[in-house]
């Protein structure tokens, strides 16, 4: 799965996407974030504060309880501020 | 019914245009356009001096949770036209950031379409903003106020 | 801040543009354009044939009133800048009528004022219209939906 | 004083506007309007229903108790309909 970063979680990650292959029993975006924390320190300072966190799956908005699956494109990013 | 999504600098003035000519069956245009200010939050005494902000989006995403945003419009106002404008980049203060109008046969219908528009892009659409001030760069927090705003509409 | 009484066209791009430009302290521009509908009431279908219609005002009234409006909102809302344009005379279907606009720091105030405005001065300035249809002259009767929207206002 | 008449009570009346010296006890709105009835039938026509006419004292809106006096400038008007 592709998993993409935006504003202050792509400064903290370092990345802006990535492709990502979980570890079996990883169905949902809350197990995602779990394993995504332990790929580097940056991904867990940016997964520290799940309540800033915004979660997008295939672009529409998830929460935790949204599954995943292999071939889905994953975005994190904190709350919008736009227009 | 229109969505744009571009770096390049759009002609308020143009647009407008567009809603105001040849059409005789639309009583009113309401239009909103959203500029950069040269301070930080709510209080020009209080915040700091914004030199720039840039704008960061979710291409793909922005494009369709714009669309949604419009059908949704469409769905609760009986409107002739809708278009959304939303820039994304590095832009200065004074320079538009978006504009949204709405027209239809009553002006309840524009100026509310409208408003939602805007409202609803400010907590949905994936746009994010860094300011460029005199101490750094920071992210834009999120604002109360703009959830507030958009919770007015939910049904 | 300006009041407009005139018979000519005016160019809402041009009015427009005039608010966007060069202002840094400005978050949002609202701005409402009202245009001749071709059809009498509120409903396409049912409503007879509109091929013109005539503005009288009152002038002297007209514009005493309109300032008292813009006051009123300059009181109410925080404003940069506020604008009433509106026309009087023969207009034709899909003629503009009428511009408000209003800006200010936050896009809340820009919207409310010039929903006010325009609420107001549908009941308040001075101006009559006839219409002009197959079967003749007909002066339109004030709205019962425009007092409803003025009252939202009072205080 | 002056009085002013517009849209539907110009068309009934027949006049745009014309110098009143009213006869003494014409003190109010109220009091002018009954004296207005009796210049002409128009005049009576325009004043027949009263809940469809609006009234301005020296360009400020007013009532039946407002009152007037000479060199004001009073106008008769229906509820308007601009915008």
């Amino acid at each position: 799965m592709k998993v993409l970063y935006f504003a202050w979680l792509k400064a903290k990650t370092g990345i802006g996407e990535e492709e990502i292959a979980p570890p079996p029993g990883v169905a949902t975006v809350g197990q995602l974030v779990e394993h995504l924390k332990t790929r580097s320190p940056g991904h867990a300072a940016a997964f520290e504060t799940l309540s800033v966190v915004r979660v997008a799956v295939n672009q529409d908005y998830g929460g935790l309880d949204t599954p995943v699956k292999a071939g889905d494109e994953i975005a994190f990013f904190p709350p919008v501020t736009g227009g | 019914m229109a969505i744009r999504v571009q770096r390049a600098d759009f002609d308020p003035g143009v647009e407008l245009d567009r809603f105001c000519t040849g059409k005789t069956n639309v009583g009113g245009v309401c239009l909103f356009v959203g500029l950069v200010r040269d301070y930080m939050g709510h209080d020009p005494q209080a915040g700091a001096e914004v030199r720039a902000m840039t704008l960061e989006h979710y291409p793909g995403m922005t494009e369709r949770q714009l669309e949604a945003i419009e059908a949704e419009a469409r769905s609760r106002w009986p409107l002739d036209d809708a278009l959304v404008i939303h820039r994304f980049g590095r832009l200065e203060p004074g320079e538009r950031i978006v504009l949204v109008a709405a027209s239809s046969a009553h002006r309840d219908a524009a100026f509310e379409a409208c408003r939602f528009l805007i409202d609803w892009l400010k907590t949905k659409a994936p746009f994010w903003k860094v300011e460029h001030t005199p101490d750094g760069d920071a992210w834009v927090d999120a604002k109360e106020s703009d959830d507030k705003a958009a919770e007015r509409w939910l049904k």
